[in-house]
């Protein structure tokens, strides 16, 4: 479980490419032993701050502390970090036990001892009897498993993963997900996890910190930044943003302004007319479209106020053949009013 | 035309025929043939004085060629001068084509390839002789002519067909993996040594088979700055002019046929081939 | 069948025409560089355009960088005619490459120096097989800052314990060998030697040897002017042989230099012009050879490539009026101590006959082992 | 990349070196250009323009290098041809044999020029003889195409490898036959690497002299062998160093223009 | 909506590569109109299936109709098929428009025509505006469109789809979803479409096939497929699969034999001695891990029977805090019977 000293402090940090500021300011501070994640959208500066923690790129201003000390100026070699890079970045001329070993050979470890730490590792990320594969005799779940083992190996203070699950596909992401959590439940090691996928973000880390532009919008736990989102654009890319605006707001919730309810927060009630509990609130619509997705359906409901909202319902009790009937169907959306937030 | 189309579609067999057609016809038959009859040519005889070709088998050109001991040391001279030549590209070539590739940002990289290729269109010859004029007593280096110089000219000759293999392969290698290598410990020469130099040596066998065969033909570069020595290429050159003896010029050239037929299977090994 | 370059030297059979046509409107030559000036090179250096417009007859020309070259050349019949040195025109006689020429046929030749006509390398027998164009002879070329006293003899590019070891320069063919005999027939009557041409098995080793001695003193070996000149004028080379041109370029250039034919005499070429036995196009072939020996196109010539003229009339069209004094055209005497370029072949060719000689390709093969 | 900062410095150092170990030769073929001593002295004796004038009236310049021109097109598009074919064949098939092809091409650049010169001479005085059809232009194409195969089957199979068949595919599944696939999507997408093989096969063409001297025939003179002839003229020797000299000068246009096109296609 | 006629009709398809059987012998109707979803881990010869029927490879076996006619020996551009590759396969060197008239050119249709047609077709996947830019200055979902439009732009009767959004981002993959789903009702084209994601399978599509190695395990409705998958592999691949088997089975469903229950349709209830109604069945077990996944939480529960179920509830009214606190809890697991389903 997290500790509560600083693992890796920045402050300040910034990154300018000629007239790119990819990395706009930022400080930030993650304590020993975190799963934590930078959850953005794309060019938002993700990488560039993981780059700048391991040392590839010079910071333009601030600086990098690491378990207290300053390393901002240190090349990587000196940084005690290691890397999960996106494409792995696996030596193609090495096979699977001389990649894992290597970190430990260039710091000139005993052939015996690297070679037992390595076959650890190896077992550690359940790849015991791969060690003599080159890497791409590897499926790309095997492939990510060994640069995690690559760099566990080295035992290093905080371990950097840039979107280690970005190119597996649902099945194996899901997968790896977990093994990933329960590895670094085990290994007790501070992970910092960068992610585009919101919901990756949410299931596996700590806490999360939600870049945009360069800049960090947000950070706290994932039921914070979820439920409470800073901002509208934390609201709008953490979740699907269902949005009562202008003329609806006024009417529904008798204010302007803009407001959302997550999805899973509507209750879906057949009849324009039910009743809203005493601390809820509620919409009359028609259903637009039901769309079956297993595990649960997603109503777009058309508010007769105005605007569109969506509704998400667990299939728990009703079979699919019931809720698909509901298209066209006049509802009332309701919802307790604790879980509206106003966007700003 | 799409009948013909969907008949190609169809038949992978005759597509494949028809591409290699004429590139097999040209190398495979008529060069290939060239060098076979060469090779044979090597086995007859010669009248020195009319030139008349006598057909009859013979090794006595093989037997010359090994009992003379000056042939022996002029093939280990030849060799010599050609790995002198691509260490020296090598050793030249590899940080350039690295700063090139790894360091340069993109615009500034084509034109250095443009800077590399431009020594390419000037003549041969007019580089040699610059060098000659370099190398002279009272040149701009002044260090004299022979077998030094000889390596030396070259080596500037062949530098940029050293240079622009490694620099595509150095292109190809992924930034990642140096980023990784020196994320794990490795310091710059320990990323060199087991990562960058692993990764680029086809690329580098590619470079050098220019160098080296370039090196080993030429007998024109060691007439203006060799001095008093001679190479292969000029053996090869003397005899197949003086009197005509192709048949002892076609053995002598057999030698650096037969260097480069090994010096070509060994390196088929790693690669380098497909990647050239 | 004879074993290589052993057969006998009778051309074959062959017969020079006994009367011109009309020319065939192209010529096809092979030629020493500057031999065949078209302006090209140089607007002011031209005499086949006047022979084009004059004849109707265009050429063609392949400058060949060697005699074996031109062999070769010749061999491959698409060639009318060759201005061929003395060590490949045998070899062009011999295997019937080229054919007798009817001198009858060629107005200019009675002007050609008689020291030039019917001699071994372009006449077989007494049958001209071509035209002299010029002729030249190798001398010693020293320079006048650092060699003292003035050589005078080859001695001091052969002295293997020469003060200008390293700075000694030789052609870099194997004829050069030749040089060698010519100098052991000075310092070694016991070798017998009376051609440097036909040097027999002991004669041959003793060149070989001198010249295995000599590579010690020698800096390097050189083949085109342009080395040549540059090497002497920088000082890389301080002593050698050379063609009277080049000393006139080198000293044109102001290189303290000076050249001399040397006491034991030099060798020497003198060039013929030899018609194709397969000519196709034989008529304007004569023409042209006819043409090269004018007076006034022998002047030019020889003025721009350097070497004395073949027709005597010559001396009286250059445009420098010390041409044929600087280049000895008249003075037989000098001559007469030059030994021209000349095939070897196995025959001896001083008429030698209870030993074989070395031939060319023996004296190829020596000289790669001399220059090891 | 994370070089350290000495690492960076000292590579930086070595690119400008090697930069100037190339341009100093060539600075000194063009200072010799203008150098008054008629055999290029050093240090030059004084300085002239007389060579560049000189140069500019040889219309034998002008004829060689319009033959190596010619030579080295021609030599270049049969190289173009053949180099492309090979690699569709190579990259696109699998046969016995496939290892051998490459080989094949390889071979005569990395066999020495001498070898290939006297093979190729001596085989077309055999074969070609016979038929009246004697060394020539045409000669001197076929010996430099022999070489010159391989620079554009390397960079031709190169982007093969890289683009895959993924766009032919898309092509034939919007109906194109294969003829329209060729025309509309392979060759615009290959023609960056066929310039870059192009360019160095009209290069090493260009600038060849053995193979040149044993398969030329006769009046056809390209720029390499006239100015290996007139390096043996006295007068003419300067004369060359105006042409290297104006030919590196020229060279860059060519060059930059290619580079240009080459760039310009993006590929993903 | 689909219709009846037969657009693909693949009979006793197989293809080998060497010693590789990538399809095992295919039969398969798809319907005209239909919106058809292959569904299946990677490997299992989807991609293969596909390009057979686009014509890129011959089958080794079995015949390939197209609207009832045989086209199997036909070469890709004579079949009226279009393919959308995942990669997008965008012509690098044409503008937007020039890939979209490209299917028009090659046949030759007038300039007029084509010029109006390609236009058309790019306002209907929203890229008006868009004809003079490169495929390289568009985003990834930008050129999904494209690829779109230079098929639809031919009107083909079969629309193939190889997981056209398999490279995008999620939340980019979400919104062209829906936008692929309403394109395909506007035009009425026949849309074959392979993926590997459960979800957008069962989201999409009227019906789907299920391969696994080679082999078409079930095809039927979403519903059908997930609700009463017909094979075991066909319950783990779409959805999670909770099983109880062996002893566990036998203490809580009083039979042997291996059983599934969807995780949304159990119901968390604090306390392990909760009661179970007349139609339902429960088990008592303790709280492993709580995962928040924002709209939903996911309880692992350690079963007291044995084994260890995953319960999915929808996070509707509780705040996250009060779902985390339960880790460590003792829970009882509820669920209706006919949610049960054996698995063979
Ligand atoms: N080397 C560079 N040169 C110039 N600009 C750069 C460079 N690296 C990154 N950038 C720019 O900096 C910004 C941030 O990029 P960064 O790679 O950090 O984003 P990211 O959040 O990791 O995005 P993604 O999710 O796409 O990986 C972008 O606008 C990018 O274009
Ligand atoms: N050209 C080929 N040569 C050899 N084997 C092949 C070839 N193409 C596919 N295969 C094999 O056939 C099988 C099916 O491959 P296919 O690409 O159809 O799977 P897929 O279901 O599309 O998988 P994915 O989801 O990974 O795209 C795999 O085992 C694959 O390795
Ligand atoms: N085997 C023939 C190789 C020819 C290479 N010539 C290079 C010329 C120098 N640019
Ligand atoms: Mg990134
Ligand atoms: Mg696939």
């Amino acid at each position: 479980m997290p500790g509560s000293e600083t693992a890796v402090g920045l402050r300040g940090l910034r990154k300018e490419f000629g007239p790119v500021t990819a990395v706009d300011g930022i400080d930030l501070e993650v304590r020993d032993g975190e799963f934590f994640a930078m959850l953005g959208p794309s060019g938002s500066g993700k990488t560039t701050v993981l780059r700048m923690i391991a040392g590839f790129e010079p910071p333009t201003a601030g600086t990098i502390e690491l378990g207290g000390a300053d390393v901002t100026r240190l090349a990587p070699f000196e940084r005690d970090v290691n890397t999960v890079f996106q494409d792995y970045a696996l030596f193609p001329h090495m096979n699977v036990l001389a990649n894992v070993e290597y970190g430990l050979r260039v710091k000139k470890v005993p052939k015996a001892e690297r070679r037992e730490r390595a076959l650890a590792a190896l077992r550690s990320v359940r790849l015991a009897g791969f060690e003599s594969r080159r890497p791409a005799q590897l499926s790309g779940g095997q492939r990510q498993r060994v640069a995690l083992a690559r760099t566990l190996v080295n035992r290093p203070r905080v371990l950097l993963l840039d979107e280690p699950l970005g190119a597996l596909d649902l099945k194996l992401r899901e997968e790896m997900q977990v093994e990933l959590k329960e590895l670094q439940r085990a290994v007790g090691i501070t992970f910092l996890f960068v992610t585009h996928d919101q919901e990756e973000a949410l299931t596996m880390s700590d806490r999360v910190a939600v870049f945009d532009r360069g800049r960090i919008e947000q950070v706290g736990t994932p039921a914070e930044v979820y439920e409470r989102p800073a901002t509208a654009f934390v609201a709008g890319f953490v979740g699907t943003s269902n949005l009562i605006a202008g003329a609806a707001a006024e009417k529904l919730l008798g204010r302007s302004g803009t407001y959302s309810v997550r999805p899973e927060k509507l209750r879906v009630v057949p009849g324009a007319d039910a009743l809203a509990g005493p601390d809820e609130r509620s919409a009359a619509g028609t259903v637009a479209e039901v769309v079956y997705a297993g595990p649960a359906t997603r109503f777009v409901v058309d508010l007769d106020a105005g605007g569109r909202l969506i509704a998400l319902q667990q299939n728990l009790q009703v079979s699919s053949m019931e809720v698909l009937g509901l298209r066209g169907a006049r509802v009332r959306l309701v919802w307790q009013r604790r879980h509206e937030f106003a966007i700003t | 035309m799409s009948r013909a189309g969907a008949f190609l579609h169809r038949r992978a067999g005759v597509r494949l025929a028809l591409l290699l057609s004429a590139p097999l016809a040209w190398l495979g038959l008529a060069y290939l043939g060239a060098l076979a009859a060469l090779l044979v040519t090597a086995f007859h005889s010669v009248d020195t004085f009319t030139g008349t070709l006598n057909r009859t088998f013979t090794w006595a050109n093989f037997l010359d060629l090994a009992t003379g001991e000056v042939y022996r040391t002029i093939v280990l001279r030849s060799v010599g001068v050609a790995l002198a030549v691509t260490a020296i590209d090598l050793v030249v070539a590899f940080p350039m084509a690295f700063a090139m590739a790894k360091l340069a940002g993109p615009r500034t990289r084509r034109w250095l390839v443009i800077a590399v290729l431009t020594p390419l269109w000037a003549s041969y010859l007019v580089k040699a002789y610059a060098w000659r004029v370099m190398l002279s007593s009272g040149g701009l280096l002044g260090w004299g002519f022979g077998l030094t110089a000889t390596v030396l000219t070259l080596a500037y000759l062949w530098l940029p067909y050293m240079i622009l293999p490694i620099y595509a392969g150095l292109e190809r290698l992924p930034g990642s993996l140096l980023e990784a290598a020196g994320d794990l410990g490795a310091r710059s020469w320990q990323v060199f040594r087991t990562v960058v130099w692993p990764l680029t040596f086809p690329a580098v066998i590619a470079g050098s088979i220019f160098t080296f065969s370039l090196s080993l033909g030429d007998y024109i570069a060691v007439k203006i700055v060799g001095g008093r020595s001679q190479l292969i290429g000029n053996v090869v050159y003397d005899n197949i002019g003086a009197a005509g003896d192709l048949p002892f010029a076609a053995a002598v050239a057999t030698v650096p046929v037969v260097v480069m037929l090994g010096y070509l299977a060994a390196v088929r090994r790693t690669g380098a081939l497909e990647s050239l | 069948a004879p074993a290589p370059g052993q057969s006998g030297f009778v051309p074959p059979r062959l017969s020079a025409p006994q009367a011109l046509g009309t020319g065939e409107g192209q010529v096809d030559l092979v030629a020493w560089a500057g031999y065949v000036e078209d302006g090209s090179n140089d607007p002011k250096v031209d005499w086949v355009t006047p022979f084009e417009q004059e004849t109707g007859c265009q050429v063609n020309v392949k400058v060949a960088g060697t005699s074996d070259e031109m062999v070769a050349l010749m061999r491959t019949g698409q060639y009318d005619a060759v201005s061929a040195s003395g060590d490949a025109s045998l070899r062009l006689i011999a295997a019937g490459t080229v054919a007798p020429v009817n001198t009858s046929l060629i107005p200019n030749y009675t002007d050609v120096f008689d020291g030039l006509k019917s001699k071994p390398w372009n006449s077989v027998n007494g049958v001209p097989y071509g035209v002299p164009h010029g002729r030249g002879a190798n001398l010693l070329m020293w320079r006048t800052d650092t060699v003292r006293p003035a050589p005078d003899s080859w001695s001091v590019v052969f002295d293997p314990n020469s003060p200008y070891k390293g700075k000694v320069t030789a052609y870099d063919s194997p004829i050069y060998l030749a040089d060698a005999a010519v100098y052991l027939m000075a310092t070694r009557p016991d070798l017998g030697i009376r051609s440097p041409y036909a040097l027999d098995d002991r004669q041959f080793q003793a060149a070989v040897d001198l010249l295995k001695q000599q590579k010690q003193v020698v800096g390097e070996y050189w083949s085109d002017y342009t080395k040549e000149i540059q090497a002497f004028k920088s000082g890389d080379s301080v002593v050698g042989t050379t063609w009277q041109v080049i000393v006139n370029v080198a000293k044109s250039e102001r290189a303290p230099v000076e050249a001399v034919l040397p006491k034991e005499g030099a060798t020497g070429w003198s060039d013929t012009w030899m018609v194709a036995a397969r000519a196709a196009h034989p008529n304007c072939a004569y023409r042209w050879l006819d043409w090269i020996i004018s007076p006034t196109a022998n002047a030019q010539v020889a003025e721009y490539f350097g070497e004395a003229p073949s027709n005597a009339k010559a001396c009286a069209e250059t445009a420098d009026p010390q041409h044929c004094a600087t280049f000895h055209a008249t003075d037989e005497a000098y001559f007469s101590k030059v030994h021209y370029w000349t095939t070897p072949i196995a025959q001896c060719l001083d008429g030698r006959t209870n030993v074989t000689c070395k031939d060319y390709a023996a004296w190829t093969r020596a000289w790669t082992e001399i220059k090891g | 990349m994370n070089l350290s900062r000495p690492a960076r410095l000292l590579l930086r150092l070595a690119l400008a070196a090697g930069l100037a170990v190339i341009y100093v030769p060539l600075a000194v073929v063009l200072l010799n250009s203008v150098n008054a001593d008629r055999t290029f002295g050093w240090p030059p004796a004084g300085l002239t323009l007389r060579w560049w004038g000189a140069a500019w009236a040889s219309s034998g310049v002008r004829e060689a290098l319009w033959t190596s021109v010619r030579a080295g097109l021609g030599a270049t598009a049969i190289a173009l041809v053949l180099g492309t074919m090979a690699a569709f064949a190579v990259q696109r098939h699998r046969f016995f044999g496939r290892q051998a092809v490459s080989l094949v091409i390889i071979l005569p650049i990395a066999l020495p020029g001498i070898v290939t010169g006297i093979a190729l001479n001596n085989a077309f005085r055999t074969v070609l003889e016979p038929f009246g059809v004697g060394l020539g232009l045409f000669t001197v194409v076929v010996g430099h195409a022999t070489f010159c195969v391989v620079t554009v089957y390397n960079n031709v199979l190169a982007r093969l490898r890289r683009t895959g068949i993924g766009l032919e595919e898309a092509s034939a599944d919007l109906g194109a036959g294969p003829f329209t696939t060729f025309r509309l999507v392979t060759f615009p997408l290959i023609r960056s690497a066929l310039l870059a093989g192009g360019l160095l096969a009209f290069a090493l063409s260009f600038d060849e002299i053995i193979v040149t001297t044993f398969t030329a025939g006769a009046g056809v003179r390209t720029l390499p062998i006239w100015i290996f002839e007139n390096l043996f003229r006295p007068n003419q020797a300067p004369v060359v160093n105006v042409v290297a000299a104006a030919l590196i000068v020229a060279s860059l246009i060519p060059v930059y223009l290619a580079q240009r096109l080459s760039s310009d296609v993006g590929t993903h």
